[in-house]
């Protein structure tokens, strides 16, 4: 396996982590463990319907419970405002208030909130919260959200977000129905909870008038400092996050959310140290969730089953108050980028309803692979050509890179081909369709599946939160080495992957060297966990403060003893002058030098022996992987059983074989999970119908086979040489599954509608050719009226111009529909006749534009813009009194809706 | 998730705790093995004033051979039943059945006789007690009372017992020596309750089926007796069985419900199919011998 | 949960009708009762304590009546709290008609829905089990009104297979458990009583939608227990 | 509501506290016992996180009450490694092959493994995978934990990781 750069000694070795001790012997130290003096307990009064309309709140039963130090509602927290945004610092769309004031949008929105002496007392008391709730029509599915009134008063419809063109483009369009073979495919993937062991927590104390001190769960404790600092406006007050140990986030666990955040206004409010812990109803009926959504793709091939065209339509549920208003432009990023496609078009879109908010979880837009890859089989049944031939006839291989994707994607140092092809050589596809020939005469149904896959890891640069990884790195005057990262795990294993580097580097003992990291007064920013980024860039990071540090050793050596630098090394924690071995030092005995005897260090060396780098990697880092499955589906039954799993993956750089393995294995879990067991059904009236762990079901451990790996490493282009691992197994694991299935069911018929989870009962769909399964609970996928769907339709035709001149100098309070969700900007324009140029400022910042043109009200302009990507904007824009609408074209992306009025 | 404020009491004899029972007038709940009641006082669901445990007393844990049976104690542990002798002889289906419910922890604390008395219409025990025509020995300040298993079960978690009463035994019936045991059951996971499952006992006396007793797991609101195949059963030699038609009897009696995991539909092909399976290996189990 | 049905009570109607009509007989038949408030004119409350096996909770309810066409039917509508437990409300169609070669023909069809914990945890069970225990219902309430003769509750029409052999067949041995009666009763009380001391010119029927309602709350509650987790 | 004075040993060292009936063994464990190795996942049975060993069996100390275990012996994963520090040999197993990540669900499934190991050292792999299926594991996709399950059964553990 490839160790990466230079000699490495200790990357690349499966050493054992540095947390495990502390975990094993039960020493963890998560939320809930914490306790403080004067601590007090809080439970929620949850609302049991979907939506209505609050009539009246009765807490004076519960205010007279013993024990009970108060019950707020709404508006008593509303003394502590606070400004809850998105994962990128943007502000929500639609207000979101940790507690509901006049309407209840989801089963389980808490309405208020009490606070005990202890967690049993508060329950008891808000069980007696009386409330009467005028119950309003909910919307549950992406079927109402398209056909129902918006449930967000003051917007104009249930979209969310929403990106793209609802039509293929003529030429596109020509090109699809002209096409050779044409293939569809539609998944109606399932909601999932991310269902981390631990659920969420939080311990708020606020410590006089300046201070506040939130022990909590999460993905990094910098950004939770840095939202909660930003979402409270409170720049003057220190803020301290700590969070040490974390039984597992996977996306939910990115930004405080409704709980959080009520228990963060009640204690400031009150004083008190303020503990929730969530219990698994909670988690399961009222945390946010992931996943839910439908997506159909279009691809037209030509004889040899090579890609001519595609278009892709998706919409996700996003719930009531999602994390972020997302219609997951990162689908169609991703969808063929890994693949030679001329042309792609799409429409994305996400969608409100009265259902629990929708949040990250391990690979958020792993619907692009999922649905790439399992219509590619389907395809290379209908042309009748092997499936790994279908994928060798149109990936991108290094030999066609650099590259640029049909969506504008820079596409270099990919291996998604070669990671394929050492997958072949390893399993014998030949001797397995013997197998499956043999097995299917005895009755038993044998499938192969296999899938390619390319992933963006290692973010940073392109959006406010995902910014590089600093490494402060040290050598203690003991000679121990201790270093502070901005790294976080929850279960990671940063403690152990980043000292692994540091000693790497370093040259001393693995044993040495001590990660801290989990404190926000620890190490410097760093968004955590979020999008398979810390080994690569805290990797990074740390590989290259550790060097650092060494040249300074190495400088203080050489002066020391009247040596070159070039002829000092440091090996096992020794310095050593080549040819001089009597001079060897303990790393020890040159740290106490270079604190306490500053007379003896060269001049300019500063005391000390300390370093720090914050590595700004590259925008982004690619990983690949193949991965094939085996599964035995029982005909009778419709069970399905894993037989084998074989990844092979170039996660670049290994770091610790045991983390990478453990990362994918784990994804891999998750991936079994969502293909066969998981399910968060929610009943016509949006009552969450898997409330406990008897009805949702995670992966047990006769779910999940030993998994084979055929590592095809090359390291990539950062420092360290590192690919991110964390979501791969998530994202390339329920193709290949279904695929193996598909495989497996192939004598029987195709899975059209690919629907999951895929039970045994809907598998029997398949293998019976009749329904089985029953009445379907997922959407019937009702058109939406033409009226609900203010898609990109709703940009304006250029009308007549209203009478007199139109002025439209000045400031402009505007709105774009982001793919990311909405972004507020102040616009300035200036005319001289019909010429206009102006200026755009948002929170990212302010930019000019110039050769607008402005006729009878109508403005058309184009915007050059440089970052996340160089693209250019063009602005199409109706004026209408001091109201103005229009559109954005925004390259491959399509259109976005623009609106605001005068400032 | 923590449960509603209860009292707790552990009568060390059967007409202590009867007397609670009956001056708690329906407001106290029995607590045996607790992993599944457990749960529900957790989610609330369960709020009793008095929770009466019956883990102390005498004479309630262990199994015992009595006149033409073998005599379960309610509060025998599931993981002390599991590895019993007297019952790996006489009641062999039990024994099978118990590697099945739930998992080594909550074998461990669970028991034989809360299961039983608790009704779960999935569940292994309640199953078994109806399939091989268990006997269910019933207390109460009124006296005592046996009820056949058969009449036992009403609803899903409703059974004929009072208020006031307690399950104080649970008698299996023998099926003699070398009697077939038929147990298949299918569940997504080593633990859950079955989508669809069976269990029964055949008594063989020369050469013909003497004796049936078949019972479905999840097949409707209660455990489900097969009456009609049994009777088909009865006089005919293994060899010669119509497991299809068999198997068409058999589904008659049931009326399984839809949920996310698995439909009604699903739940009636599959467990046809289940029990000729079932049927099958055990005619060949017999032709083998 | 829907579920429409018809029963015929071996009883004369006006003897139907005034029994129905006596709250001194509900009350004293109807176990469980904690209290019963009247809030208004037309409008009472009641709360009763629901107890099936373990599973159980203290329910407060309240019932409104309409298109009130004595003695003929009327449509009713109600709503049961249990709390943190859940709830339930609803609405039924109720006819009562002279039944062909004597007695008295209750038809109904009702319309509830289940809210909180036990629409989590009920799951599509609630259906079936409301069928199951209406036909002990009848049965017994047909014992009561019909001095002991106790008819078989004809399967719920337009029912899915649910209702098959085993639930119609076990109706008449539960008739005799009085345990089951009680439970029943138990919500009848919570949501119905109340109503009796108000209002005028009433009928039978409406015990079939506090049935119903009774019938959601247990049925879910039933089910909490499978979906509870532990063995 | 009753309140009742309980006593047990946990890991060795006597725990006495007055507490509600309605108490789980399990909250008991971590609020009167500050033995927070004890982690509660679902409170309702499913998870395993909170197993322990109560004389010598594991049960799920989330489905027991507290005045249950009045006189019981209780051992958590806190008790397991000796005086000295030196790892009980299930963790020394889980340690060597990375069978945990988070680390949550870890202290009940190291109860489990040692409870059928301290009771009968033959027990072999097959028994200790089956045990497993009482516990959820979210992170690892329950590899470490089947290569742990290998080398306690075939008696490898201290050899080192198995690749």
């Amino acid at each position: 396996m490839s160790a990466g750069v230079g000699s490495a000694r200790l990357i690349g070795k499966r050493l054992e982590r540095k947390e495990d001790a502390r975990l094993l012997t039960g020493h963890g130290q998560f939320t809930d463990d914490v306790v403080v003096p004067g601590m007090l307990h809080v439970a929620f009064a949850r609302s049991q319907v979907a939506r209505g309309r609050i009539v009246r709140i009765d807490t004076e039963a519960a205010r007279d419970v013993p024990g009970v130090y108060g019950v707020l509602t709404a508006e008593e927290l509303a003394k502590r405002p606070i400004t809850m945004m998105s994962f990128f610092f943007a502000p929500t769309e639609v207000p979101v208030t940790p507690l509901a004031g006049e309407l209840v949008q989801y089963v389980g929105d808490p309405f208020a909130l009490v606070i005990a002496e202890s967690r049993a007392l508060a329950e008891d008391a808000a069980a007696l919260i009386e409330v009467e709730i005028e119950e309003l029509d909910p919307v549950v599915t992406l079927a109402d959200a398209k056909a129902m009134a918006p449930i967000h008063p003051g917007t104009d419809g249930n979209v969310a977000a929403e990106i793209g063109d609802e039509e293929p483009e003529e030429e596109m369009a020509a090109v699809l129905t002209s096409a050779a073979f044409r293939i569809k495919q539609k998944v109606i993937h399932q909601r999932i909870s991310q269902a981390p062991m631990e659920n969420r927590a939080i311990l708020a104390t606020r410590e006089g008038p300046e201070e506040l001190k939130l022990f909590i769960t999460c993905q990094s404790p910098h950004n939770i400092a840095r939202w909660v600092s930003l979402a409270l406006g409170l720049p003057s007050t220190s803020i301290r996050v700590i969070s040490k140990d974390v039984g597992g986030s996977f996306g939910l666990k990115n930004t405080p959310w409704k709980e959080e955040c009520a228990v963060i206004c009640a204690a400031w409010l009150t004083g008190r140290p303020l503990k929730w812990t969530e219990d698994r109803w909670e988690a399961l009926t009222a945390s946010c969730q992931a996943r839910e959504a439908e997506m159909t793709l279009d691809v037209g091939f030509d004889e040899q089953g090579r890609m001519l065209a595609s278009h892709g339509v998706y919409d996700c549920n996003n719930g009531a108050y999602p994390q972020g208003a997302d219609s997951n432009i990162a689908v169609h990023m991703f969808l063929w980028a890994a693949y030679k496609l001329p042309a792609y078009s799409f429409l994305s879109r996400g969608w409100y309803s009265n259902t629990n908010g929708l949040a990250a979880y391990r690979g958020p837009w792993a619907m692009e692979s999922l649905i790439r890859e399992t219509l590619l089989d389907k395809a290379a049944r209908k042309i009748g050509i092997d499936p790994v031939e279908i994928r060798r006839r149109n990936l991108v291989y290094l030999k066609d890179q650099p590259a640029v994707s049909s969506m504008g994607i820079p596409v270099d140092d990919i291996t998604p081909g070669e990671c394929l092809d050492k997958l072949v050589q390893y399993f014998d596809v030949a001797a397995f369709r013997k197998e499956q020939a043999e097995a299917r005469k005895e009755g038993r149904y044998l499938g192969l599946g296999m899938a390619a896959y390319i992933e963006p890891t290692g973010s940073a640069g392109s959006m406010a939160p995902m910014t590089g990884e600093l490494a402060q790195v040290r050598i203690e005057p003991t000679g121990k080495v201790t270093a502070a990262m901005s790294t976080h795990s929850q279960g990671h294993g940063t403690a152990t992957t980043m000292a692994q580097c540091i000693a790497d580097r370093l040259g001393v003992p693995y044993e040495d060297v001590t990660v801290f990291e989990g404190d926000s007064a620890h190490g410097g920013f760093g968004p955590g966990a979020a999008g398979s980024r810390q080994g690569v860039i805290g990797g990074g990071a740390a590989i290259r403060a550790a060097e650092m540090l060494s040249d300074k050793v190495k400088a203080l050596a050489a002066h020391l003893y009247n040596a070159s630098p070039e002829s000092v090394t440091i090996a096992d924690g020794v310095v050593h002058v080549s040819g001089a071995p009597e001079m060897s030092r303990s790393i020890g005995e040159l740290a106490a030098i270079a604190y306490g005897e500053p007379d003896r260090l060269p001049p300019g060396l500063e005391t000390g022996l300390e370093a720090q780098f914050r590595y700004q990697p590259p925008p982004m880092t690619l990983t690949s992987a193949a991965h094939a499955c085996v599964v035995e589906v029982d005909a009778d039954t419709g069970f399905v059983k894993i037989l084998r799993w074989i990844s092979s993956e170039d996660c670049g750089t290994v770091i610790n074989p045991g983390v990478v393995e453990g990362q994918i294995s784990g994804g891999l879990a998750q991936a079994i999970g969502m293909v066969l067991l998981e399910d968060m059904p929610y009943d016509a009236r949006g009552n969450p119908q898997a409330a406990t762990f008897k009805d949702y079901l995670l992966p047990a451990i006769s779910d999940v086979p030993m998994i084979e790996f055929v590592h095809a490493n090359t390291p990539s282009k950062t420092i360290g040489g590192m690919r991110g691992v964390g979501e791969g197994g998530a994202i390339i694991g329920p193709p290949t599954l279904v695929n193996a299935i598909a495989d497996a069911l192939s004598p029987f018929g195709e899975i059209e509608d690919l629907r999951l989870p895929l039970t045994p009962a809907r598998v029997l769909d398949v293998i019976e050719q009749r329904n089985v399964s029953g009445p379907s609970q997922a959407p019937a996928g009702a058109p939406p009226p033409p009226a609900a769907a203010p898609a990109v339709a709703a940009a304006p035709e250029p009308v007549a111009a209203p009478c007199g001149p139109v002025s439209i100098d000045g400031d402009w309070n505007m709105v774009l529909k982001t793919p990311m969700g909405p972004q507020a900007m102040v616009v300035t324009f200036r005319t001289s006749g019909s010429a206009v140029e102006g200026t755009f400022n948002s929170p990212e910042g302010s930019q000019e534009f110039a050769g607008g043109v402005l006729e009878d009200g109508r403005l058309r302009f184009d915007l050059k813009v440089e970052k996340p990507m160089k693209i250019t904007l063009k602005y199409d824009l109706q004026f209408d009194g001091d109201a103005v609408a229009g559109k954005c074209k925004m390259g491959m992306f399509g259109s976005a809706k623009v609106s605001g009025t005068r400032a | 998730m923590k449960p509603a404020p209860f009292d707790y009491v552990a009568p060390k004899t059967v007409a202590e705790a009867c007397a609670i029972l009956s001056e708690a007038g329906g407001g106290a709940t029995v607590i045996a093995g607790g992993q599944t009641l457990m749960p529900l006082l957790n989610l609330r669901m369960s709020q009793p004033f008095i929770l009466v445990d019956v883990n102390h007393i005498e004479g309630f844990s262990g199994v015992t051979r009595v006149a033409g049976g073998t005599r379960v104690a309610p509060a025998t542990r599931q993981a002390a039943a599991l590895n019993d002798e007297t019952l790996a002889r006489y009641v062999p289906a039990l024994v099978r059945a118990l590697g099945h419910v739930g998992h080594h922890q909550t074998r461990n604390r669970g028991t034989v006789g809360g299961s039983v008395a608790l009704g779960e219409p999935a569940a292994e025990m309640p199953a078994c007690a109806v399939a091989l025509g268990a006997t269910i020995e019933i207390a109460s300040v009124r006296g005592t009372r046996t009820l056949a298993a058969r009449d036992f079960y009403i609803g899903p978690y409703m059974t004929a017992l009072e208020p006031d009463e307690l399950v104080t035994g649970i008698v299996y019936p023998d099926w003699g020596e070398g009697h077939l045991v038929l147990f298949n059951e299918l569940a997504q996971r080593p633990g859950d309750f079955a989508l669809t499952g069976m269990v029964g006992a055949l008594a063989l006396g020369g050469g013909k089926i003497a004796r049936a007793g078949l019972a479905w797991m999840a097949m409707g609101p209660i455990p489900v007796a097969m009456t009609e195949a049994e009777a088909a059963l009865v006089g005919q030699s293994l060899d010669a069985i119509d497991v299809a038609a068999l198997s068409e009897l058999a589904l008659r009696t049931t009326a399984p419900f839809d949920d996310h995991h698995a439909s009604a539909e699903y739940r009636r092909t599959v467990g046809k199919r289940l029990f000729e399976k079932t049927l099958r290996a055990a005619a060949q189990v017999k032709e083998a011998a | 949960m829907q579920m429409s049905g018809e029963q015929r009570i071996a009883a004369p109607r006006d003897k139907v009708w005034a029994a129905l009509n006596d709250p001194e007989v509900l009350r004293q038949a109807i176990p469980g009762c904690q209290s019963l408030t009247k809030e208004g004119a037309d409008s009472f409350a009641a709360v009763a304590e629901i107890k099936i096996g373990p599973i159980g909770a203290r329910f407060k309810g309240k019932v409104q009546l309409s298109d009130i066409d004595a003695p003929n039917g009327y449509t009713i509508s109600g709503s049961g709290n249990g709390g943190i437990a859940g709830s339930a409300k609803g609405g039924a169609k109720v006819r009562l008609s002279d039944a062909p070669g004597g007695g008295t023909l209750v038809s109904y069809d009702v319309d509830a829905q289940v809210g909180g914990r036990m629409a989590q945890l009920g799951g599509p069970i609630i259906d079936a089990t409301a069928k199951n225990l209406a036909g002990k219902f009848f049965a017994k309430f047909g014992e009561v009104v019909g001095g002991g003769d106790s008819p078989v509750v004809e399967a719920a029409a337009a029912a899915p297979a649910t209702t098959a052999a085993p639930v119609a067949a076990r109706t008449h041995s539960a008739a005799h458990s009085g345990s089951i009666w009680g439970w029943v009763a138990a919500l009848l009380m919570a949501i119905l009583v109340g109503y009796y001391l108000g209002a005028s010119g009433t009928s039978g029927g409406m015990v079939s939608l506090v049935l119903a309602l009774l019938v959601i709350v247990a049925a879910a509650a039933f089910e909490a227990g499978k979906r509870g987790g532990g063995r | 509501m009753s309140e009742h004075k309980v006593e047990m040993t946990v890991n060795g060292a006597r725990l006495c506290a007055t507490t509600e009936a309605r108490t789980s063994l399990g909250d008991f464990l971590r609020s009167d016992g500050g033995w927070t190795g004890v982690h509660m996942g679902c409170e309702h049975g499913v998870c395993g996180a909170c197993t322990v060993i109560v004389d010598g069996a594991a049960v799920r100390s989330c489905l027991m009450l507290a005045v249950q275990a009045d006189g019981a012996t209780v051992t958590t994963a806190e008790g397991l490694a000796a005086p000295d520090g030196t790892l009980h040999p299930v963790q020394q197993a889980m340690r060597e092959n990375h069978a945990l990540q988070c680390g949550f669900c870890t202290p009940g499934v190291v109860c489990t493994f040692a409870a059928l190991l301290d009771r009968n050292e033959q027990t072999n792999e097959a028994e200790l995978v089956k045990a497993m299926s009482g516990h959820i594991c979210r992170c690892t996709g329950y590899q470490g934990i089947r290569k742990a399950a290998k080398a306690l059964a075939e008696g490898t553990v201290g050899q080192g990781a198995t690749a």
